[in-house]
């Protein structure tokens, strides 16, 4: 459970506006997380998804607009790794995890602690830390195979083990980019099964393509295009927006 | 010689001006030379205006032959033979210049590899072994070519009479006035007629008569003979004639200056175009498709010698003077090969591990040194530049932009146009861009990658073995000629942008020039630091380089 | 049950504390037995031996082997960066040949009035450049110890601003191979200038003595090459122990997915210039060791070719093994001493078959065919 | 490591397997030249004619009624190898002497070794002086045997009267001190230092067209004369540059130290001819001990196949090599032995009837030689033609007067 995540919205972007070389990428947009909302974001490619999540993460500067995590953090102020201790975990589309060590290591080297690099020289576990692992390894079903590398592991797996890395460091928001991309469908509802569970205690942004997906788990979603919000609602009322049919359904 | 205070510039005007007529016994007290071969007229006086005594000149025969050869005589000889304006010597003093004259007796001649006898020009019988040449020096060359251009004047096709003319104006010397004045008595060629008034007034520029010294100042300002004009400043008097020198000067030094600063950038752009040819192959192998070609120096290299296999083939053909034209395919085809050999043989199995690709290539590098040292050995191989591409055109007098240069800088130049045109237009060049820019989904389109690749590897080699053939005509051919090079391509490439065919250019461009400019007062070392330093910093400014886009990151993995 | 084997097991497989053995027990013994070769078998065989027995063991030998053991230090450095965090340098020549000025001023200085134009305070370089004083940055070079320091401390500086800088604007792979490259190669011209003052294109050369020890003597060069040993040792302790430390296992991880690390909340930038910086320090020393015995120090030893040696030497044992690079030193090294007397005319072929046949069918390095470890 | 070790043993065995094989009936000589790296250029061709002179001389009976056995090694132009080198050939090699090294500073690397374990190195190469080692014998130039008398003829009336110089040299010890003395020089003769320009190139520099700009503003200021000590490989783009800037010789003459025969072999002459360079041999100087000595380098490249073949070219560093070992195994002759000391008293007012043309002589007491000095005009085909000369061998100052200091220098 984070702890700088207080009453009013986790994540608050007003007027953001991002251009590369004078295609707008983001045009004023604005957006509102709620605590413990689980938000699906869909748009056609080219919407302005993963810029949005750029910016979000600190790895994009907005040429205009304030982008707010809590009421402590201005986001447009701060590095990546600021903003990843403030509390904000990013999975990526294409599943990153460290290919030559354990699962275990993975889970372990992501852990909250001090990350600096001579505290880090002299870190050692403690038995709460190694808990935790423990306890995500549970969540993420990969308790079997803790000593594997990660190398090693299957698609699926490599995604969940990534969101158990962003689990372990204890985030209050949650940016997932396509998080069942490739899943098979048993692994799929899984995913599903485990974002509902994560929703309430951590605040979710999940950037989906599949829809029926997104149907499973949605409560409020976000529709963008050309770095606009185009529509926003519950799933129901989106699938009979005639604007959104017209963009992204209807093909 | 000590350098000469004033009191003794006006003698050493005379001795500049006599150094032809004067004896090895040359007395400084009579700065005009030894009595019989000098000319009448006082110290200062325009000896050149002056009528050489008759009785010097001499026409040619046998004495006259024989003192030719003889060195205490020579010089003197030489002057006689001029101030006679006898045309028949002309054959004689182009044998001496060029070395083709035997000590006799009877004194020899070599005309187009056969002997004859000086002077009668009959063929005739000798053991080469036992003739001796005669050798001459610079000074007697200067000599040498002053005579011969002082006869020419007199005869041969108009361009030459004008080019003889041409010569005297750099040259001048009191006993060729005779000659030109004979030549313009008789000329009727306008242009000739023009160039040789020039000269003749040039020559007066020692003449008593003021006037007529103004009138060579004029001229000389306008062919911009510093030297002559600035020799004339340490002697002369007339107040009128010294402002006119002075005038002169300033005039031509400005001119100067504007020809230096173009000369300048002309450096620049040139040097700017050898890093372009240096690097494009590279703007293809390392910039499009990611290869980290540690051996692209010795494609460079590859094709220069090729090109020196080329000129060897072609030795003592009369088409001798194109065998560049058959060069530069023979470049192509040969570094396009080894490049192909190297692709197939290492480059392939590595492909997005660049970094394996670097040590692998590097490792080719030293095989290929290795093995051309083996076969044509350590020392440079001579390439000599085709006539049309030796010598310059002259803007100005200190202004001469070489052939060689300026024919690479339109080589390099259209060599870029084709690269961009095999990259845009071709279907070879949409493959290759489609395979560098997304192998998977190429391949699953059905284009042969593997093939695509050895093709495009191929022909970036083979345009780095063009560079090579460009590079034979400006510098060394030897083993290491591509060691000097690895460095700066890279560069260019990184700087300009990787797979960016218009940033290449203009990084090779700017980087010539940035060069250029700084070394005249930072000095060719500091200068070639400052640009690696500069070319780090800009990296670290813009590591897309020049003329990547500024994208949304993607993620690496 | 489930929980204490998951929370136990991983670390017994994955994460030996630094504080546990570094390595089995059969590789420490060929470890210790080499080092014991090198710093008690060798000098043995050198000083007491007579000349005349076959078992005398020649200067020769002994300066070879402890230049060779400079180059493995280097080479265990290089892999630090390149075979653990995946950064390849084609400048670290460049550090080591900035140790080796460090050491080398010193022992110019050491000279004293023994130069051939027998100035106390400058050396014959400046002597005949007409310099009239030392300029400041030699100032205390006559000090072994301020020159000990700046061994370290030059190499170390230089790497920290470039790295800084580097790393800060997220240049990576090639392009930071090819402006190492570039930096060393600049160096190398600066240094080859004789207004720079550091001897030209001759560099240093004619040491006599260095803390007083004549350097022509047998002693000094065991001991040098004991130090040499030493300091090879030292080091590969040293970096084995970081690699198997969590900051290890962050540079690995960086090495693969430096995003993630990132976005685990490490800052990249501070652990590569940590490594980039020690590694840079570690090469500094073995310059300093290096020059000595060899005699000589001069700007070729920033040529882009010697960086690019280095990184061969690393490929050739092995990367992301630290055993495999000091193998592979010595194999480059060694080989390199024995075909140029051999083959004078080809030993080039050889080496430049060998470069292409070990990165082409030898991924893993020669060590990757004797001895094989599980990670990374 | 373990392997370093291994490795060590094995150069050891077999360079030592080298060594004992025939030890008893040959001597030894070790040839110490880049045969790889940048050096190779110039240094292998010394390589060749050493190999050359050993085969003329064991052809003759060899020395002592025992045959010379050449011990080859490649220090790849890589200076610090070359102090390796030096050291195995004498150690383990035990050669009886080396004949090696071109650059100052391979010279100055294996100085200490040489020093150190007593052995005898013959240097072939002109070089700037400030140097004398009882363990080298200097057969090339020393400074007063080919810079001084140069500027002197470019000074005299025949060279053309020069009275203002600039001094272009590539950036190396050589080259520095070099124009360090002729300053010295001229300023002896009353030029001023306005009159004297004096610029540096980087190493392999291969872009003169700034230079050669400079060259042309100078010398408007009239009677000119360029002095050159550039490094060998980049004279061919400075003569290109020269040529086609159309800087004439008999304007502004270029007088090189380091351009002879085989530099030239890497260019076409006929825009350069008139410029010069001053050597103590030229290939074109005619005397029945040259025309032998080219005789038996045309037959030895022709035997062993040597690249290049027909278009092999004699230079001076080739002539000092082969001077050298001819005198070294006179001396050893006289000595009765190959033993350093007693060789290095033998050597002492050696004398040999050079290629030059003259009879050189070692001088009994600096270890240099004797030598003529010949200044050459570049002629179209390559060659040089002698166009002043000394009337006898010149005696070697390697502690040039025109450096301060060195007027009370002692030779050993």
């Amino acid at each position: 459970m984070s702890l700088d995540t207080p009453a009013g919205p986790v994540l608050y972007l007003s007027g953001v506006t991002v251009s590369f070389d004078g295609f707008k990428a983001l045009d004023s947009l604005s957006l509102l997380v709620e605590p413990g909302e689980l938000r699906c974001i869909i748009g056609p490619n080219g919407a302005g998804k993963t810029t949005l999540m750029d910016v979000i993460t600190g790895r994009t500067r907005p040429d205009a607009g304030d982008v707010h995590y809590g009421d402590a953090h201005d986001l447009t102020r701060m590095s990546e790794v600021e903003i990843v201790h403030a509390g904000i975990g990013r999975k990526f589309q294409k599943p990153t995890i460290f290919r030559a060590h354990t699962v275990f290591e993975n889970l372990e080297l992501a852990l909250k602690m001090d990350k600096r690099v001579f505290p880090t020289l002299g870190a050692r576990r403690t038995p709460e830390q190694d808990a935790r692992i423990d306890e995500v390894l549970g969540l993420i079903g990969l308790r079997g195979k803790a000593g594997t590398l990660a190398d090693l592991l299957s698609h699926g797996e490599k995604q969940w083990l990534e969101i158990g890395m962003l689990l372990v460091q204890e985030p209050g928001l949650l940016l997932l980019d396509e998080p069942v991309a490739g899943m098979s469908d048993e692994e799929t509802e899984r995913t599903g099964e485990l974002l509902e569970s994560l929703a309430g205690k951590h605040s979710l942004v999940v950037v989906e393509h599949d829809m029926h997906f997104v149907h499973s788990i949605a409560r409020k979603v976000t529709v963008l295009h050309e770095g606009r919000i185009l529509a926003e609602g519950p799933m129901d009322v989106i699938r009979e927006d005639p604007r959104v049919i017209d963009v992204y359904l209807g093909r | 010689m000590r350098s000469v205070p004033n009191a003794e510039g006006r003698r050493l005007l005379i001795l500049f001006v006599l150094l032809t007529m004067v004896t090895a016994r040359a007395d400084e007290a009579f700065p005009r030379g030894p009595g019989p071969t000098s000319i009448a007229g006082p110290a200062g006086q325009a000896p050149d205006v002056a009528p050489p005594a008759p009785r010097l000149a001499t026409t040619l025969d046998a004495a006259t032959l024989d003192r030719l050869v003889d060195p205490d005589t020579r010089d003197e000889t030489i002057a006689s033979l001029v101030e006679a304006t006898d045309v028949r010597a002309l054959p004689v003093l182009r044998a001496l210049l060029e070395g083709n004259l035997y000590r006799g007796p009877p004194v020899f001649m070599e005309q187009q590899g056969t002997l004859q006898d000086a002077l009668t020009g009959a063929p005739a019988q000798a053991d080469r072994d036992q003739l001796e040449q005669v050798t001459i020096n610079n000074r007697v060359r200067k000599m040498l070519e002053r005579a011969v251009a002082a006869l020419s004047v007199l005869e041969g096709p108009p361009g030459e009479r004008l080019a003889a003319a041409r010569v005297l104006q750099e040259n001048p010397g009191p006993e060729v006035l005779p000659a030109v004045q004979k030549a313009l008595a008789r000329e009727r060629d306008p242009q000739v007629k023009k160039g040789l008034q020039a000269t003749a007034a040039m020559l007066a520029l020692a003449s008593a008569d003021a006037a007529q010294r103004l009138a060579a100042v004029e001229e000389l300002r306008k062919a911009h003979a510093k030297r002559q004009l600035m020799q004339r400043l340490e002697v002369e008097r007339d107040p009128q004639v010294l402002t006119a020198l002075y005038d002169a000067v300033r005039n031509v030094d400005l001119a100067l200056q504007r020809a230096a600063t173009v000369g300048l950038l002309f450096s620049g752009l040139s040097l700017g175009s050898i890093l372009l040819l240096a690097a494009l192959g590279l703007a293809i192998t390392f910039g499009l498709m990611g290869v980290i070609n540690m051996a692209h120096g010795e494609l460079l290299m590859v094709g220069a010698y090729a090109t020196w296999l080329v000129q060897a083939a072609f030795r003592g053909s009369r088409h001798f003077d194109w065998y560049l034209l058959a060069a530069l395919p023979a470049s192509f085809v040969a570094a396009a090969l080894v490049g192909a050999l190297l692709e197939i043989t290492v480059v392939r199995k590595l492909y997005g591990r660049p970094l394996e690709t670097l040590l692998a290539t590097w490792g080719a590098s030293l095989l290929i040194i290795q093995a051309v040292r083996v076969a044509f050995g350590a020392q440079n191989v001579e390439v000599s530049n085709p006539g049309w591409m030796s010598g310059g055109v002259t803007l100005l007098p200190d202004l001469v932009l070489p052939w060689n240069r300026i024919m690479i800088l339109a080589f390099s130049a259209s060599v870029l146009f084709g690269v961009w045109l095999l990259l845009r237009h071709t279907r070879l060049g949409l493959l290759v861009r489609a395979v560098t820019q997304d192998r998977q989904r190429a391949a699953g389109l059905g284009v042969r990658t593997p093939r695509v690749d050895l093709l495009a590897f191929a022909i970036g080699s083979g345009i780095a073995g063009l560079g090579g053939c460009a590079l034979s005509q400006i510098g060394n051919v030897g083993p290491e000629l591509g060691q000097g090079f690895i460095v700066d391509s890279f560069m260019v490439v990184v700087l300009g942008g990787v797979g960016q065919l218009a940033g290449t250019t203009i990084a090779a461009a700017s980087l010539g020039v940035v060069n250029k400019l700084l070394e005249p007062w930072a000095g060719a070392v500091m200068a070639k630091i400052a640009v690696l330093l500069f070319v780090i910093v800009f990296i670290q400014r813009r590591p897309q380089g020049l003329f990547a886009l500024r994208g949304r990151a993607l993620e690496e993995g | 049950m489930n929980t204490a084997t998951v929370a136990l097991t991983p670390p017994a497989v994955s994460t030996p504390a630094p504080s546990r053995r570094l390595y089995p027990q059969r590789v420490w013994t060929v470890i210790l037995a080499v080092y014991g070769v090198l710093v008690i078998a060798l000098p043995m065989l050198h000083l007491a031996v007579p000349a005349s027995s076959p078992l005398h063991v020649s200067d020769y030998t002994v300066t070879l082997a402890g230049k060779i053991l400079c180059y493995a230090t280097v080479a265990l450095a290089m892999d630090l960066v390149w075979g653990y965090t995946g950064i390849l340098s084609l400048g670290h020549g460049l550090f080591f040949a900035l140790g080796g000025y460090a050491m080398g001023m010193y022992l110019m200085r050491a000279i004293g009035r023994d130069g051939v134009y027998g100035d106390p305070v400058l050396p014959d370089f400046m002597v005949f450049l007409d310099w009239k004083q030392l300029p400041w940055y030699w100032t205390g070079s006559n000090h072994f110890l301020q020159q000990a320091l700046l061994v370290v401390l030059v190499p170390g500086l230089l790497a920290f601003v470039f790295g800084w800088f580097a790393f800060r604007s997220r240049i990576r792979g090639v392009y930071f191979s090819i402006i190492t490259q570039a930096l060393t190669y600049a160096a190398m011209l600066l240094f080859f200038r004789n207004q720079t003052g550091f001897g030209g294109n001759n560099g240093f050369t004619d040491f006599k003595r260095i803390l007083g020890f004549p350097l022509a003597n047998p002693l000094t060069r065991v001991v040098l090459l004991v130090l040499s040993a030493t300091l090879l040792l030292g080091a590969l302790v040293l970096c084995r122990a970081l690699v198997l430390s969590k900051v290890g296992r962050v540079l690995t991880a960086i090495r693969d997915a430096e995003d993630r690390v990132r976005f685990c909340g490490y800052d990249p930038v501070s652990f590569k210039l940590f490594v980039w910086t020690l590694s840079a320090a570690i090469c500094g020393i073995a310059g300093a060791l290096y020059v000595p015995q060899v005699g000589i120090i001069n700007p070729s030893e920033m040529s882009p070719a010697n960086s690019v040696e280095i990184a061969i030497a690393v490929a050739l044992g092995g990367r992301g093994t630290l055993l495999g690079p000091i193998l592979g030193a010595a194999l480059l090294h060694g080989a390199k001493s024995v075909l140029t007397v051999a083959f004078p005319e080809l030993w080039l072929f050889v080496l430049g078959l060998a470069f292409v046949v070990v990165t082409r069918w030898l991924p893993r390095g020669v060590l990757g065919l004797v001895y094989r470890e599980r990670r990374p | 490591m373990n392997r370093s070790l291994g490795l060590a043993a094995l150069a050891c065995a077999v360079t030592l397997a080298a060594g004992n094989a025939r030890a008893e009936e040959t001597i030894k000589v070790g040839i110490l030249h880049s045969l790889s790296g940048t050096m190779a250029i110039s240094e292998t061709s010394l390589k060749d004619t050493a190999l050359m002179t050993i085969d003329e001389i064991n052809a003759s009976g060899g020395v002592l009624g025992r045959k010379l056995e050449p011990v080859v090694v490649d220090p790849a132009s890589n200076w610090p190898l070359f102090a390796e080198k030096a050291r195995q050939l004498l150690t383990k090699d035990k050669v009886a002497v080396v004949f090696g090294c071109w650059t100052s500073v391979s010279r100055k690397s294996v100085l200490p070794v040489f020093e150190e374990l007593n052995g005898l190195l013959f240097y072939p190469v002109q070089y700037e002086g400030e140097e004398l080692s009882k363990n080298v014998f200097y057969t090339g130039a020393a400074p007063n045997q080919q810079a001084i008398p140069a500027v002197e003829y470019l000074m005299s009336k025949e060279g053309g009267g020069a009275t203002r110089f600039f001094l272009l040299g590539t950036d190396y010890v050589y080259p520095r001190t070099t124009n360090k003395i002729l300053r010295a020089f001229l300023h002896s003769k009353g030029v001023t230092d306005k009159d004297i320009q004096e610029i540096y190139t980087p190493f392999g520099h291969s872009d003169y067209q700034t230079i050669v700009g400079q060259i042309k503003a100078f010398g408007a200021g009239g009677h000119t004369a360029v002095i050159s000590t550039i490094n060998g490989d980049s004279n061919v783009p400075f003569y290109k540059e020269l040529g086609n800037q159309g800087l004439k010789a008999t304007d502004i003459p270029v007088v090189a130290f380091s351009v002879g025969e085989e530099e030239l072999r890497g260019i076409d002459t006929k825009p350069l001819v008139g410029h010069l360079a001053a050597w103590n041999y030229f290939m074109s100087v005619k005397n029945p001990a040259n025309t032998a000595f080219i005789k038996k380098w045309k037959e030895y490249v022709k035997k062993n196949g040597l690249p290049g073949g027909e278009s092999r070219v004699t230079n001076d560093p080739m002539e000092a090599t082969y001077v050298g070992m001819h005198m070294w195994a006179q001396a050893v002759k006289k000595a009765g032995t190959t033993k350093v000391d007693a060789v290095r008293s033998a050597m002492s007012g050696q004398t040999f009837a050079a290629p030059s043309g003259f009879t050189l002589k070692m001088d009994e007491t600096n270890h240099h030689l004797w030598k003529p000095v010949m200044i050459g005009e570049v002629q179209g085909n390559g060659q040089f033609s002698v166009v002043w000369k000394t009337g006898k061998p010149v005696r070697a100052q390697p502690w040039s007067p025109f450096i301060p200091g060195n007027e009370k220098r002692a030779e050993r």
